[in-house]
């Protein structure tokens, strides 16, 4: 954390990376900006071909570690984080684990009592929206009551 | 002991020299220099209005409520208008004053000056954090007046989606929204105001434990006050378009609500409580002239109480019919919190210890604090437990116990703080005798009113019931009684304040012999704070400090 | 939100005219430019957790009830036209470049490549816009709304609301149209200023409406495939499963053995839609998919439209996450025009960038969650 | 302080009398509680007195700065407290998992909970029948009948919003959610007739949504059984029967009975026309009164159209049993409210 008082400045904090004409600032290289638009376009093409098979279960992962990957170049590249001072990272990287943590607990304790739930229940709100059946005329019932 | 012969605030003092031609509060003139003034210090100031006057509102809702419960039944009120004051009672307490009074109010004004720079990182953030407040508060009185919001400050579903004050409820939920904003964005000006602008000499291990405990609380403002965000937007979706998210009747589920609301709203706790250790810490040391006890552990403890605050907030859904295991994990978790909490009350009997102690009114008020607070926290105790919450839970118990921790820690030591820096931010000193007098009676008001409410828990008087069983009802009255004392304490206290603007003696640089940086810039000070960035030395050294009769204050021996 | 944006921003000409000694870009209370830029980006990137934690929640929700009843999910992703999903991706993914590209020539002092790269990132936004106007529009139409308010019918008719997509278009036609005064305006003051900021909203106002037609068009197509399945399963004159060959055959609808597919399971529909009006256990739809899950009745308020109530939410608090960030780009373009910035001064480029970078973000995950996982 | 040592000088100052196999437990856990807090409070207090007094600021005395820290001393007062809340938590997760793990063969009850009335089914499909309370806000609560040093298993169902299931006796609490059952158990193991509170905030009436619970002897509680399945043969006191107990006193107010609202009153309205939020007038008969059992929201009474809405009876009711309450809100033709409040 001391890197961030003003008075240690050191232009190491941006990664070595010299520019130091232009005093902290520190412009991306073309080529790389491209190149990472272009990883980007083509995961983007992978995870719509893979989502064509039915993978089951697996499909889920697979397309979230390819969204993270996307996610990971867009962070480090176009968000600048690689040459960043370490605290934006441990900001940032942070809060993801108080999200693991949110969703963590929530989701593991709505599985916990999952089966106490009442499914279908006859209240008014939830009753099938098709008013009639065209075949026969009749209306089609409310889901069976529990 | 006569309090005379204390010199420090004796009104019979010396006519003070130190006082400035030109401070903050004269520095421009009109309306508009304060409306859209950048400097923080008149934008504490502001802030210290609105909360004070917002508690004003939240405590008379209080009274309505104990003069109601005086009677088993048949109170003044009729159920509808009880709940909806209990639930404005909660509301206000808890978004317009608690959150805000410390680190937005005191916080605002104190932190620059603390920490020796000229302003906030971002004085228009933070101006516009102080305008979202005020929207919030407007927000809230609209709720007040079209309907009155009756589903508990909580607003759990789904009777906040069934509630027929349904106006209310949006009005409320988007107020709660904005002022979350408000608290992220005080919270996020503080980090970086802490992290980027420190003067050369300020280390992190020379901070008033004062600005460690707002940078902890920032922390938590930034990362949990989102949920709640978002938490209310889904809960006006629900009202405005019926999504579901939270409403059984659509397959949704209210315990995921709580969860969302819990999340933010444990945390919030020590949004609430946290800034006022701090405060406590400062006041201890100052008052007893002795260096701190145990300075890193306090620091310390401060970050860890803001971290674990996160992993806890299950304890307010024991029996919500939380799985089992969940449930145990959380108690577990709830109790780790407790260990950096009474590290701190040890620490502050140390600083004590072998000091100087000068028993004025921001002392007694922290004394107060010590008292209120460990009592607060001991009965958590068997809150956490759970074998002996699912006795507890929603009981009278809980409430005593949330009071003294939330009023009888926040509030205590919001007053002390007041006290404290009252001479720094108006320059006047204000009538130490009738200020004693104010600590006292709020004490002896607060625990009549809620030590009667352990035992009605324990007995197993429900919480937010308009009639109860006549056997509560001696224990009933005592409260009612020790609310009624409460109020005047407080209302004597506001008065003395007020009185030191009209007659108080010119404060001089240092009333009190504090060794951090706000007591070497004149009172009030400058509109810059420091013409140049100031010495910082040890926060807590009093070795060298010294009574001086001609200022009537302290100063440095060089 | 985006008054915030400008206040994180904007801080840097805070009353400079109390210190003649500082440069007009820095403000009075720090002591270099550097500070300046570090404290601004710091602040930025806590304001970026609190989005992160923000939209966390309706991810929670997402996770929760897909876990939960995983068929209603798999059943409306249908509904979403994946095509639309993968092009807005691609645009956003332009926008992130250009945007970090912006950043670049703001640190080179390139003024003019500076404000055309914004306006490309205002076009790109306008472009998503557009897109997701043809989205929402069409399923208002076909009654997919959220929670209590869902009222698709499933036999392919349309509600009767019309003209959704008009209603939607007029904000912006409106904005679009005061765009194209002041373009007229600048350009008969030759006012340069005027110009370079007048150009880029033009534009993006136009781009708007491109995105309509793009997505319009490819709607379009889908109406093709889908009117075709129709038409299959309307010779067994069963409307109910004529509206599910509709929906049911988009993952189909690509190739055009699909069809085929789509008539074979048909037939298996109206055994099991048949067999289960015997069975006397209700029915409200028959589809593909509930060949493969045995609970029936997804087609309900509390199902169906429990999806797309967080189908709205995330993509809705998302797009207004988009139009904030215009408004602020829109507010860099004019900074910039203006030759503001430079290596010393560009934090609110920057800063701007990392906000809208965040939105790409969002969106990276938002795009499989919704559209692909079937 | 004083009243922390109460619980010494007299026993029961502290709890209510406990009559649940939970609340020995719960009751000895709370005491040795209570006796760390006092064990860490008094001293504190004292010192903090002691230190206020010997250090206080006075004339030619002067504390010295030193005694900053002391490495030993705060390492004894964090793991002290450390250890203490580990036992503590502990024994509350034992005593958790007992009250959660349900044992067998258990004497089941179905509890239904709604604005502002509980509902209890016995095993036998029988109902609970209401008694009378003096001295209450209310005129007369259910009554859930138990039999004594059995295993009680409840299951609770809302039907509209949260509401808690909490006897203090039995140091037993469950909140009563919608859309799903929640369980709890208790052993009785006191006769005794007890108080049951809804403790989760549930709108206008909470405060009033109480009940009783008697727990008595194994033959009474099977004479109980019985009564509890039989309503009476005259229609009238059929009728009135059933007006209690499927909760129709908890917002219709009827003669000098029943709450005065949300619902309307049914005195004196028979046979009269109705005017109803539609604008349009109904007759007050057998049709109007049946159809707004089985469909409340039909007819909504001019006035009573915010009013929160009662759910419909269609499938709790049977004909005779509707015919009964007909036959009772007739009886009211000339009634007038004597209620007040």
């Amino acid at each position: 954390m001391a890197q961030t008082t003003t008075s240690e400045h050191n232009h190491d904090a941006h990664g070595g990376h010299g520019h130091h004409d232009h005093g902290f600032s520190h412009p991306m290289p073309i080529w790389m900006l491209l190149s990472v638009f272009f990883a980007l376009l083509f995961l983007t093409v992978v995870t719509v071909f893979q989502s064509q098979f039915d993978l089951g279960n697996a499909e889920i992962w697979a397309s979230l570690t390819i969204a993270t990957i996307k996610a990971a170049l867009v962070i480090l590249f176009f968000m600048h984080l690689l040459w960043d001072k370490p605290l934006n990272a441990i900001v940032i990287l942070g809060s993801l684990i108080f999200v693991a943590l949110f969703l963590g607990f929530t989701l593991m304790d709505a599985e916990g009592y999952r089966e106490n739930l009442i499914y279908n229940s006859t209240i008014e709100a939830s009753q099938p929206v098709v008013p009639v059946d065209p075949s026969t005329d009749a209306t089609v019932p409310a889901v069976a009551a529990p | 002991m006569s309090v005379a012969d204390r010199p420090i605030t004796s009104p019979v003092r010396s006519e003070v020299d130190s006082y400035p031609e030109h401070h903050f509060l004269n520095h421009s003139k009109g309306f508009l220099s304060w409306a859209l003034t950048l400097d923080h210090k008149r934008i504490g100031l502001m802030y210290l209005v609105g909360v004070m006057s917002s508690f004003a509102l939240g405590g008379m809702f209080a009274l309505m409520i104990r003069i109601h419960l005086w009677n088993f039944k048949d109170g003044w009120l009729s159920n509808q208008t009880y709940n909806q004051v209990f639930t404005l009672h909660g509301a206000i307490m808890v978004f317009l004053f608690i959150i805000p009074s410390i680190p937005a109010a005191l916080g605002n004004f104190l932190l620059p000056v603390m920490l020796g720079t000229k302003d906030v990182a971002f004085p228009r953030l933070n101006l516009s954090s102080f305008y979202l407040w005020v929207t919030g508060l407007i927000l809230f009185l609209t709720a007040l007046s079209v309907t009155g919001l009756d589903t508990g400050w909580t607003f759990y579903t789904p009777y906040s989606i069934e509630t027929q004050q349904g106006g209310a409820v949006l009005a409320a939920t988007f107020g709660v929204f904005v002022l979350g904003f408000s608290s992220i964005f005080t919270g996020l000006n503080f980090i970086v105001t802490i992290n980027t602008m420190r003067p050369p000499g300020m280390t992190w291990f020379r901070m008033p434990l004062f600005l460690w405990a707002i940078y902890a609380t920032s922390i938590i403002q930034v990362l949990a006050t989102p949920v709640l965000g978002i938490t209310v937007l889904l809960l006006s979706a629900e009202r405005l378009l019926g999504i579901g998210i939270f409403d059984p009747k659509l397959n949704g589920d209210p315990v995921t609500f709580q969860h969302f609301f819990w999340f933010y709203s444990h945390p919030a706790v020590y949004i609430m409580i946290l800034p006022a250790m701090g405060i406590i810490s400062e006041l201890m040391s100052v008052h007893c002239h002795k260096g701190i006890f145990g300075y890193r552990m306090i620091a310390y403890s401060s970050i860890a109480i803001a971290l674990f605050g996160f992993l806890v907030w299950g304890h307010h859904m024991f029996t919500s019919g939380m799985a089992d295991v969940t449930t145990i994990v959380f108690s577990a978790l709830t109790f780790t919190v407790s260990i950096p909490s009474a590290i701190k009350v040890f620490n502050w009997l140390g600083t004590m210890y072998q000091g100087t102690v000068s028993l004025n009114t921001p002392m007694l008020y922290a004394l107060a604090f010590i008292f209120l607070f460990t009592i607060g926290g001991l009965t958590g105790l068997p809150l956490g437990a759970l074998s002996t919450d699912m006795h507890f839970h929603d009981t009278y118990f809980v409430v005593a116990h949330f009071h003294y921790v939330m009023m009888g820690g926040t509030l205590v030591a919001f007053l002390g703080g007041v006290f404290h820096w009252w001479p720094k931010m108006t320059g006047r000193m204000f009538n130490d005798k009738l200020g004693i007098v104010s600590a006292i009676i709020v004490f002896v008001g607060f625990n009549l009113t809620f030590l009667p409410q352990f035992v009605l828990g324990s007995r197993g008087m429900p919480r937010r019931y308009a009639t109860y069983l006549p056997e509560f009802q001696p224990l009933h009255q005592l409260s009612t009684i020790g609310s009624i004392t409460l109020g005047s304490g407080l209302l004597l206290a506001l008065i003395v304040l007020l009185m030191s603007l009209v007659n108080g003696k010119k404060a001089p640089r240092n009333p009190w012999g504090g060794a951090t940086l706000e007591w070497m810039c004149s009172s009030p000070p400058p509109h810059d704070n420091f013409s140049s960035a100031p010495t910082v030395g040890d926060p807590y050294d009093f070795s060298n400090i010294e009574y001086d009769g001609r200022t009537g204050g302290y100063v440095k021996r060089t | 939100m985006t008054a915030i944006q400008e206040n994180l921003a904007q801080v840097v000409d805070d009353h400079a005219d109390h210190h003649h000694e500082h440069p007009s870009w820095l403000a009075h209370h720090f002591d270099d430019a550097e500070q300046q830029y570090d404290s601004g980006k710091l602040g930025m990137w806590l304001f970026l957790v609190t989005e992160v934690l923000f939209f966390s929640g309706m991810f929670c929700a997402y996770a929760l009830y897909r876990n939960r009843n995983p068929e209603v999910f798999e059943f409306c992703s249908s509904f979403l036209n994946e095509k639309l999903g993968a092009i807005n991706t691609g645009v956003l993914l332009f926008s992130s470049l250009t945007m970090a590209w912006a950043v670049r020539a703001a640190q080179l002092r390139q003024h003019q490549l500076l404000v055309g790269m914004l306006g490309a990132t205002l076009g790109c936004a306008a472009i998503f816009l557009g897109v997701k106007a043809v989205e929402y529009s069409h399923k208002w139409e076909l009654g997919l709304l959220p929670g209590k308010l869902y009222v698709a019918q499933l036999d392919g008719a349309h509600g009767p609301h019309k003209g959704y997509l008009e209603f939607i278009c007029q904000v912006p036609a409106f904005v679009t149209a005061l765009c194209a005064f002041y373009a007229l305006y600048a350009f008969k003051t030759k006012s340069l200023f005027h110009q370079r900021v007048a150009g880029p909203m033009l534009v993006a106002g136009l781009c708007f409406f491109g995105g309509v037609g793009l997505g319009q068009y490819l709607e379009a197509q889908e109406e093709a495939s889908k009117g075709h399945g129709g038409h299959v399963a309307g010779h067994e004159h069963h409307a109910m499963v004529d509206g599910h060959v509709d929906h049911g055959s988009h993952e189909h609808a690509a190739a055009p053995e699909s069809v085929h597919a789509a008539e074979t399971k048909t037939a298996a529909e109206i055994a099991a839609s048949a067999a289960t009006a015997m069975g006397g256990t209700p029915n409200v739809y028959v589809s593909p998919t509930e060949l493969k899950t045995p609970n029936a009745d997804v087609n309900q308020r509390s199902m169906a439209g429990l999806f797309f109530s967080i189908y709205y939410c995330m993509t809705g608090v998302h797009a207004i996450h988009i139009i904030g960030g215009m408004i602020v780009i829109t507010w860099l373009i004019v900074k910039a025009a203006r030759e503001e910035f430079h290596e010393q001064y560009f934090g609110p480029v920057d800063n701007v960038g990392l906000y809208w970078h965040l939105v790409d973000f969002i969106w990276i995950y938002l795009f499989p969650l919704l559209y692909l996982i079937t | 302080m004083s009243f922390f040592l109460a619980d010494k000088v007299a026993p029961y100052a502290w709890f209510p009398e406990g009559a649940s196999s939970f609340a020995p437990q719960v009751d000895f856990l709370f005491t040795v509680i209570l006796w760390i807090c006092v064990v860490f409070f008094v001293p504190i207090v004292i010192a903090m007195g002691y230190f206020m007094w010997v250090y206080r600021e006075r004339p030619g005395y002067r504390g010295s700065p030193e005694a900053l820290h002391n490495t030993a001393i705060e390492i004894t007062w964090t793991v002290v407290p450390t250890i203490v809340v580990v036992w503590v938590f502990w024994e509350g997760a034992m005593g958790y998992l007992d009250m959660a793990r349900i044992p067998k063969g258990t004497v089941d009850v179905n509890v239904t909970a709604k604005k502002w009335q509980w509902a209890f089914k016995y095993e036998n499909g029988g109902e609970h029948e209401v008694i009378p309370v003096e001295n209450s806000s209310v005129k007369e609560l259910p009554l859930l009948v138990l039999p004594v040093d059995r295993d009680i298993k409840i299951i609770m169902r809302s039907d509209d919003v949260l509401h808690s299931f909490y006897i203090p006796a039995f140091r037993a609490k469950r909140d009563v959610v919608p859309g799903r059952y929640n369980y709890m158990w208790f052993h009785t193991t006191k006769e005794g007739l007890y108080d049951l509170f809804c403790t989760e905030y549930c709108g206008d009436n909470h405060s009033q949504m109480n009940a009783k619970v008697k727990v008595v002897s194994q033959e009474e509680y099977q004479k109980a059984l019985e009564k509890a399945i039989q309503e009476p043969e005259d229609p009238l006191e059929r009728g009135k029967l059933l007006y209690k107990r499927q909760g129709c006193s908890t917002c219709h107010n009827a003669g000098a009975e029943g709450a005065s609202g949300p619902g309307p009153s049914y005195n004196g309205s028979w046979g009269k026309p109705v005017p109803l939020e539609s604008g349009s007038e109904v007759a007050f008969d057998e049709n109007y009164v049946r159809e707004s059992i089985l469909n409340p929201q039909a007819k909504a009474r001019k006035g009573y159209g915010k009013a929160s809405p009662m759910n419909s009876y269609a499938g709790k009711l049977k004909d005779d049993q509707i015919d009964a309450l007909i036959t009772f809100i007739k009886s009211l033709e000339n009634a007038n409210s004597a209620t007040t409040k």
